[in-house]
């Protein structure tokens, strides 16, 4: 009992420290420094409508690829620690007729729901990372409907891997056309989408970089529900 | 525009009435339909807010919710009647 | 007098280092961290909210004098699925402690490794 | 009267008092049924704070993929917390 | 009915995907419908072997106008539901009387079995709780009938004379 | 006040009653069996209601047609998930042993499996 009284009145403290702090930070009010220049310029140095994308892809593109990093040694880092030499599912019991069914007619459509999101990110919300999580969804739908569903892993790690590769190809590509990794080399060197902003084919290669992100994070969360999934079996015999 | 307030009220209210049957439920199973109509109800707040802001854009919010929320459910489910 | 949203994700942040703290069970401290995590995200977006403007997708009539702050929201964008993430690795840790110790007990794991 | 700071009163509240009981509750289950809860009414906020983008990622991590990850990890240890006052780890050192 | 062809099963999947790639963008820009034309075939090629037994044939006149009749017919119905469900809601007394009673169907097709499910769950006061070799158990909110020739005449005899013609 | 405002403005006021109606019933009935009786259907009626009166609210409002090609496919995934949820979440209930409300009058599903298990 004591323990709970002193942590509350610790988190007291800190509330009110930060509560503090905050009222520093008026709510509401424009204070904006460097947004407002990304904001003035977006559609004449990326070709995207939103900003929020050319953010994350263009202007800060090589924060993104360390993102994209961490989440690959996240995911190397589950299936290392649960590492067993021989995995299997343990489901007792499958779903209802009624949850199969469903699932099978739901996967094309979650999968093509996915594909817009992220081929859409310069024009709509989204973009690669809810994309990848939609993705990575309809196969944990799958893992749920079926008691013996695994994914191919001799297909999906090749898959993982090129994307990232991918990636990093495009940076070069970048260099070695421009001055520095990860120049956009469609946009502004060889100059297409010019005319149609605000159209699908525009905005230089944010739809490119997206859609590896895309693959990239969807393969990648599906790394860790497979993984969570399996358990280790023992050998009776 | 004219009636939108009366629509958000009628909402706030539904929310209000759910969130006691997630808070007093005496299973988890119960919890788990108050927090499922949640959702429903919190798709349908997201498309009038779009129509409220009038731009198509936040209509893929929904649309996301409307197809990925079941899932949750599911993964629960699937675990209470021991299936995983 | 601090606006709503403050206190609400200050509330999420404390309520969430109230069970890192207090709370002996292994997975209940994660769903403490998880919640912690939302609440830092909703600071940083509402930090970055400017009234009576809209989101920052210049079409439909947004124009760059009436929309919101692009950066807090592109830092959190990633941030949730790199959440995710860790919480996945933190959670296989625990399942490894579990099938050693038999635990979720954190004083107890303390005191069979001792 | 104006409902639409009535309805963000309501849904801030509604989200703490989830969290609350989140955090509280003794079924690891209802706990993560509670940490959904949270993650829908941030969803709903981050949708009122004009950021569809945030809005949209948390929508398909926290409704789905993160309840799911919580679940794979409560199959493979255990349901119930076991409740047992004493003095904490941060006490006795 | 057997397995149609592979060719038949992917043109069926790449057709269905992009109707709804056309409905969910809402447009006709040539440049979307390109790229919705290559994700059709993308994800066609992934996920036709789950997604459909039958193919083409789906698109047999006779079952696309059954299925356009099935829908006033299960939107009228629900409606009804949702004024019985206010009723027993806002009665003071509850009238409610709850059981678990045993149906059975003429549909062998998982498709046919799937709608019929989700039709039962939103419509008078039942829902699906398990199929298990054709036989549906359902949880009624108000049994008039226990028996399993009576509760098949009550639940599944109306939406079996269309799911039949159109999942045969 | 065009016709398509009225008559998207009063689908939407039909679907939030619906929706008032089945949290109402959440709380009212007895036994979980009961509450996603009146709650699963009513919510998706609702939902309906207010996402297809959104959208012809929206010709009117805004002028633009592309509203409503999307708020019927949301509908329509919404008709196709709902009534899953729910046929999964009761099942759940049955079989992790919550017991049917004191005032049922038949159980035929636990007849059939007492029939399977005397068979094995």
């Amino acid at each position: 009992m004591v323990k709970r009284i002193l942590a509350i009145i610790m988190l007291l403290i800190v509330g009110f420290w930060m509560a503090n702090a905050l009222s520093g930070v008026p709510f509401g009010e424009d204070k904006m420094l460097v947004g407002k220049y990304y904001l003035e310029n977006v559609k004449e140095q990326t070709g995207a409508v939103n900003a929020v994308t050319a953010v994350v892809v263009n202007y800060r593109g090589f924060d993104t690829l360390g993102e994209v990093t961490v989440l690959f040694i996240a995911s190397t880092g589950v299936g290392a620690l649960l590492w067993r030499k021989k995995k299997e599912r343990t489901a007792k019991s499958e779903g209802s007729v009624v949850l199969r069914t469903g699932s099978k007619i739901l996967l094309p459509f979650i999968m093509l729901f996915g594909a817009y999101i992220f081929i859409h990110g310069h024009l709509t919300p989204g973009g690669g990372f809810p994309g990848g999580a939609t993705i990575a969804t309809a196969f944990l739908m799958l893992y749920l409907a079926f008691k013996d569903y695994e994914i191919e892993h001799k297909v999906f790690e090749p898959i993982e891997g090129l994307a990232g590769v991918g990636y990093v190809t495009v940076g070069l590509i970048g260099l070695a056309i421009g001055s520095y990794f990860l120049f956009d080399w469609i946009w502004q060197t060889w100059g297409w989408g010019h005319e149609n902003i605000g159209r699908l084919l525009s905005a230089g290669f944010i739809p490119i970089i997206y859609t590896l992100i895309g693959i990239k994070v969807g393969t990648e969360l599906t790394g860790i529900v497979d993984n969570m999934v399996r358990e280790e079996v023992k050998d009776n015999d | 525009m004219i009636g939108i307030n009366i629509y958000l009220l009628i909402i706030a209210i539904a929310t209000l009435l759910s969130m006691y049957r997630v808070f007093r439920g005496p299973t988890t199973v119960d919890r788990l339909v108050a927090v499922d109509i949640m959702t429903t109800i919190t798709t349908g707040l997201m498309v009038l807010f779009a129509l409220y802001y009038k731009r198509a854009i936040f209509l893929d919010v929904a649309l996301v919710y409307a197809i990925l929320a079941f899932l949750g459910v599911i993964a629960f489910a699937r675990y209470l009647e021991g299936g995983i | 007098m601090i606006s709503l949203y403050y206190f609400g994700a200050i509330s999420l942040i404390l309520i969430g280092m109230y069970a890192v703290l207090v709370k002996r069970n292994l997975l209940k401290m994660l769903v403490g961290l998880s919640i912690m995590e939302t609440g830092v995200n909703l600071l940083l977006i509402s930090i970055g909210y400017v009234s009576n403007r809209t989101a920052p997708i210049l079409s439909e009539g947004a124009t760059p004098q009436n929309t919101v702050d692009p950066i807090p929201q592109a830092l959190v964008l990633t941030a949730i699925v790199i959440g995710v993430a860790t919480t996945a690795l933190a959670l296989t840790v625990v399942i490894n402690l579990y099938s050693k110790y038999k635990t979720l007990d954190v004083e107890e794991i303390r005191r069979l490794r001792g | 009267m104006n409902c639409i700071v009535c309805i963000e009163y309501i849904i801030v509240a509604v989200m703490v008092l989830s969290a609350i009981f989140a955090v509280e509750w003794g079924d690891l289950l209802a706990a993560v049924v509670g940490m959904t809860a949270v993650s829908l009414f941030a969803s709903v906020l981050f949708f009122f704070l004009q950021a569809p983008d945030v809005a949209m990622t948390e929508a398909a991590i926290g409704a789905a993929m993160s309840a799911a990850v919580f679940i794979f990890a409560i199959k493979r240890t255990q349901r119930y917390e076991s409740e047992e006052e004493g003095a904490g780890w941060w006490l006795r050192w | 009915m057997g397995e149609a062809s592979k060719i038949s099963r992917y043109l069926y999947t790449v057709i269905v995907l992009f109707v709804i790639w056309i409905f969910l963008t809402s447009s006709l820009d040539i440049q979307e419908l390109e790229i919705g034309l290559v994700f059709s075939l993308v994800v066609g090629a992934l996920t036709y072997s789950v997604f459909t037994e039958s193919g083409l044939a789906n698109f047999h006149p006779k079952r696309i106008i059954y299925g356009i009749a099935y829908i006033p017919y299960f939107l009228w119905a629900m409606l009804m539901a949702n004024l019985d469900v206010a009723y027993r809601v806002l009665h003071p007394k509850r009238p409610i009387n709850p059981g678990i009673v045993e149906c059975e169907t003429v549909l062998t097709n998982d498709v046919g079995k799937l709608v019929l499910a989700n039709s039962i769950t939103l419509t008078p006061g039942t829902i699906t709780l398990d199929v298990r070799d054709g036989k549906y158990y359902i949880h009624w909110i108000d049994v008039k009938d226990a028996s399993i020739e009576g509760a098949s005449e009550n639940i599944t005899k109306p939406f079996e004379k269309f799911l039949k013609v159109i999942f045969p | 006040m065009s016709i398509t405002s009225t008559v998207g403005e009063f689908l939407v006021l039909f679907g939030t009653i619906f929706y008032f109606l089945s949290t109402l019933g959440l709380i009212r009935m007895p036994d979980v069996y009961n509450r996603m009786q009146t709650a699963t259907k009513s919510a998706t009626l609702g939902s309906l209601g207010v996402i297809v009166g959104v959208g012809i609210w929206a010709i009117g409002h805004v002028g633009s047609y592309s509203w409503v090609t999307k708020t019927i496919i949301i509908a329509v995934f919404l008709l196709l998930t709902n009534p899953i949820s729910a046929h999964a979440l009761i099942r759940a209930a049955y079989k992790s042993g919550i017991p049917l409300w004191e005032g049922s009058v038949v159980d035929k599903y636990k007849e059939a499996l007492e029939r399977e298990e005397g068979e094995q």
